[in-house]
């Protein structure tokens, strides 16, 4: 599923090559936030210039108000985009995310399509501290009605942002913070991956670790790790939390009998807790030892670099919790 | 079957048209005296917060509407669906949980939804529908076309966040919609004064939006101030805010005898009854000579006929599969570009 | 644990109980929330006449600030009881709620306790549709923050009313809405039950079912239906999510090596996900079964009765997540 | 160690409290100029949003309050803390994330806090210290203490939808808190009246709350804005907003040249800083005679050497043990009943 053409691109730059796209195909798609025109993540960087301020503007601080104004913007026949800028604010707009937005096509009996893309910069991002640095992923797939969107590479970053305007149903797209400024190869044509479709980022027989966002390129590097130590490491990323790639997770759990899911979250209810119990409902007899979840300490995040890195997650924790399943 | 507005003989123009407004009104009172009667009896699921007495807003409002434009609604939201052109079959079969229902039954009172009518839903959470409506109102705006959202929210969700934020967002995007407060009073069991400061008319004042305060009880005044914001609106001149005065005749919600006591003075309460907007219309009907009596009784006759005949409509309907409860929560494929 | 003497009592009024103890016992105790005086679910009917409307205090619809608000005074030394009214309303007052209540003491560096209770009448209660039906426990449970009392019987509900009035944190107390009306032995005198301290409501050995709120009581129907097929099904209630009481479950499945998760949310991201998941990390060699959860389908609560049963937890669902482990 | 107010010799009663809201502007001036050249050394971890310009809101503000009267601040908020009274040095080493912070370094610019001086914390969430501080004016109140909180928050925050609940709040309750808009022209990139309808000084009209605009470079001005506010507060009279104009020398946030490009006309940028609350206040007393300008030197010596010894003060002190990362969340043990 990777890219083979040899175009490094930013992360940050990917997904607005692939909201690009989504603007240029289709002139629905509008584009609202804060300050989106000038984009402090970048993804809405320059935009405004090549599709005007009409289809790029700029919001006032009023999360719950421009977040819901989707929904009925979306059930007219708009497809708007929307930069929370960052996760932690999805606290303050979640009745219209989640008891507006994710139900009202199901409480309308399947009436009309909502074609809203909320995405937001999400997690750490170092000293952030504790109002900047949530990742709300795990609650919102609680929710039910929203699809929910987390990449881990440049290359997945712009085809799923494609395939999340183009999708019907509220999508909300996290980009794992410090992941903007990582970069890899993106071809500059238009594509889309599927939503629903996890992607092994690298093979391995003896344990299956499932990562998410950036937990992804740290997982691969213990992975890689481990490789001279003869331990042969499969590394699968979900791409989308929902729907949830359970198969190609259970038939990975399968060949490898290990399991460790690492998420950028804290660790109750967290995805990685989800992952872990699907995994054991339905694979029970496949699993040579006890599942192992490495998230973040149930604290707030906190300020102080010493601090910060104590909860969240860390090579070294990977690297246990794969020993834990081999022992 | 829904009884549609039989015309009185003879009638054209703007006497058919006021015909038609003591029509819907009298449509949505024998509906949801109806509701009263078989939520007594333990005849529909859930809540059901009824409109009586405030028909004239609903029906004066819509009044103003083409059936091109759009309303958000609220927990009390049958009389705004049934102004809105729903069919009552359609609705009380919704409310009785079956599958000829709006919503084929996954609704309920608080849910109901029809898009094809401009109605973008009632809503179970109070303030929930003003940034919905708002944002119908740019889709359209957006979208090119002139059509205009009217949100219907009560006084006590006046209250909430989103009103104040969502007047905001309208008035610097200019956009094409019209709040309408219908202030009965009430929130819940507590008097709006103890919780609400000022008056709510003027909470859009300091945005640059324009206030009116009209008799809520009054059809033709509510279709008129409506009608100018309306034009307003549609014209480019951006949002409105109109606070109609009225009352509700039943509790807050059906059953709330159970625990909320007297909280309302009954000379209050006797005072509102007087001043029923039905009976009121009916009159002044009769004396400027658009219908007599006897075209009152009839259409009187006719909407209680109706109301029954979509009791039976629903009670014909079955209920939904179970099975479909795992269905529309996510719509299917992507469909791909617009061009 | 439970009360031996005869005094049936509403769940509800239990709850009251509790509450009228802590009013009763510690002046800085008020309670607010919309319609308070009347209280349309019943825990606060009546306490403005034993205490004043200076200490009942309906507040307009304004979620989101008067949550906000018992923050600031309970920071200067009030301890305010909250009455959200319906679970689902948690959700408009989510920034309050789960980024500054919950944070303010870790952000602080201890500085400060904050004293207060948020309780609603929660879960589904019959046809209240998609919008009244929520249960937040799960979203809650990842925040961090707050602790979560969920009870399920009027002798717990008092008890655990007055502990979490107590505590110096904020408490979000959760009254499963369709357990109001049910009756226990409740005593009058105030006691009070520790936060994080779990029950075992039906001792067995053969299987460990942990069921939270309102499944409690349809569990242990199921249980003691199968006695009489010589299953013996125990039956245990966490009472609080937060602080979870980890070592009575875990001391429990290591006794039965089998477990079911009974949850009254849906399924993806719940408590019965983050419990299969703490017990399988920590107890893995003990099952003898895969895990089994029984909880809602991921989907909103629909309004049609037939609809809301097929989605809602059932007997037979848990009892077929009990076979399952024993097959 | 901070510095300590040191009187300009033979000063008494206003002229001392003249000499000390120019020392405090002037603390707030260096300790921000220091963070923003340490920042550019990247010696701060986080984010940075700095005060500059503004420093006259805060003080003047400040200098109406009494210790135990309190203030909830934001993301821009140190200015509003030094004027409380913050020690820099604890300020500063929680900026460094160190032990000796006033968080001991959970918090850092964001989430400063100090209930002991009445500093119920900044605040990440724009908006979000609206409701707490509403709140704690309410708390007071309640428990029968005659302390008056002031809110914080900016031009973008008056969006919010928490500001109008706030209000209706506050009025309904009738609380002592002052809201204190600093209105600063811009919502990070975005000139305010592109979001903001109409004037925020009006916004609390409809709510009968007396608003007040302010000119927030002149020191004495807000403090006897703030002071009037504050009389009727404490007397019972309710809220108050005021706003205060203003603006940011710096950008919205410490580095923001990254992506931010030309978004304020130099002209503008250029009278703005031609209206420096400090020179001109300095200016002011030293032609009142209330200090010469060598006093105003020497203070400015002093507070220059004050911010030096807290970024000593702050690099000396450790980082706190990665294990406390795991404390904090809850207070241990239930404190049982009051009796
Ligand atoms: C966010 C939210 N809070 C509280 C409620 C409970 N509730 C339902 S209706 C209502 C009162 C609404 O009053 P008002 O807006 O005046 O409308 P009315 O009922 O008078 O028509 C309340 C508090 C709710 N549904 N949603
Ligand atoms: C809820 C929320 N939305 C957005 C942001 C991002 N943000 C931080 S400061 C800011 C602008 C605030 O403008 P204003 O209130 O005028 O304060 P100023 O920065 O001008 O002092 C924004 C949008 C945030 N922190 N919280
Ligand atoms: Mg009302
Ligand atoms: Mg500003």
């Amino acid at each position: 599923m990777n890219a083979t053409i040899e175009r490094p691109t930013y992360f940050i730059n990917a997904m607005k090559e692939g909201l690009h796209a989504a603007m240029a195909e289709d002139e629905r798609v509008v584009v609202i936030g804060e300050d989106v025109d000038r984009s402090v993540i970048g993804a809405t960087r320059g935009l405004s210039a090549d599709f005007g301020r009409d289809r790029v503007r700029n919001t006032p601080i009023s999360e719950a108000t421009f977040v819901g104004a989707c929904v009925g913007a979306a059930a007219v026949g708009l497809r708007p985009v929307v930069d929370l800028m960052v996760g932690s604010f999805f606290y303050v707009a979640m009745d219209q995310l989640a008891d507006q937005a994710a139900k009202l096509r199901y409480m309308s009996g399947g009436q009309v399509d909502l074609p809203i893309v909320y995405f937001a910069a999400t997690g750490p991002s170092g000293s952030g501290a504790a109002q900047h640095s949530e990742n709300l992923h795990p609650m919102l797939m609680n929710v039910a009605g929203l699809k929910i969107v987390m990449p881990s590479t440049p290359y997945d970053a712009k085809g799923l942002m494609l395939s999340a305007i183009r999708d019907p149903n509220p999508v909300v797209y996290l980009q794992d913070f410090v992941l903007g400024g990582t970069k890899g190869n993106v071809p500059e044509a238009p594509y889309a991956i599927p939503l629903g479709v996890g992607d092994i980022k690298k093979h391995g027989t003896d344990v299956t670790v499932v990562a998410i966002g950036a937990t992804v390129p740290k997982a691969l590097k213990v992975a890689r790790a481990l490789e001279k130590d003869g331990i042969s490491v499969e590394v699968l990323d979900p791409r989308t939390l929902v729907p949830l790639d359970k198969g190609l997770i259970l038939e990975s759990v399968g060949r490898t009998g290990r399991l460790v899911v690492v998420d950028s979250a804290r660790l109750t209810c967290s995805a990685a807790s989800e992952i872990t119990a699907m995994v054991v409902e339905n694979g029970f007899d496949t699993l040579k030892a006890a599942p192992q979840r490495v998230a973040w300490e149930d604290v707030p995040v906190p300020f102080s670099p010493p601090l910060e890195k104590r909860v969240l997650v860390q090579e070294p924790d990977i690297l246990n919790a794969i020993l834990k399943t081999l022992s | 079957m829904t009884t549609q507005p039989v015309q009185v003989e003879n009638q054209t123009g703007p006497d058919a048209a006021k015909t038609a407004m003591l029509r819907t009104m009298i449509r949505i009172r024998r509906f949801e005296e109806k509701l009263a009667w078989l939520f007594k009896r333990g005849q529909l699921p859930g809540f059901v917060h009824l409109y009586l007495g405030e028909e004239a807003v609903a029906v004066g409002v819509c009044a103003a509407l083409r059936p091109d434009d759009r309303i958000t609604s609220t927990h009390r939201g049958h009389g705004h669906l049934i102004a809105k052109g729903a069919s009552i079959d359609k609705m009380m079969a919704e409310l009785y949980g079956r599958v000829d229902g709006y919503c084929r039954g996954k609704g309920g009172s608080m849910h109901i939804v029809s898009f094809e009518l401009g109605i973008m839903g009632t809503n179970g959470i109070v303030g929930g529908g003003i940034p919905i409506g708002t944002g119908s109102a740019w889709g359209d705006k957006q979208l090119g076309r002139d059509s205009v959202t009217v949100v219907f929210f009560g006084d006590g969700a006046s209250n909430q966040g989103v009103f104040f934020e969502s007047m905001n967002l309208a008035a610097i995007w200019n956009l094409p919609v019209v709040f309408v407060c219908e202030n009965n009073g009430y929130t819940e069991w507590t008097p709006t004064h103890e919780l609400t400061a000022g008056r709510i008319v003027d909470r859009g004042t300091p945005m640059g939006i324009p206030g009116e305060q009209v008799d809520g009880n009054d059809v033709e005044a509510m279709r008129d101030a409506t009608a100018r914001a309306v034009a307003r609106a549609r014209a480019g001149g951006g949002p409105t805010l109109i606070e109609a005065r009225t009352y509700r005749w039943h509790g807050h919600n059906e059953g709330e005898e159970a625990f909320a006591g007297d909280y309302r003075p009954q000379s209050e309460q006797d005072e509102w009854r007087g001043r029923d907007p039905i009976a009121a219309y009916g009159r002044t009907l009769v004396e400027e000579g658009v219908l007599s009596q006897a075209d009152w009784d009839a259409i009187d006759a006719e909407e209680s006929a109706g109301v029954e005949a979509a009791v039976e409509f629903a009670a014909a309907s079955p209920f939904p599969d179970p099975e479909e409860a795992l269905q529309d929560l996510f719509a299917a494929t992507p469909k791909g570009s617009m061009r």
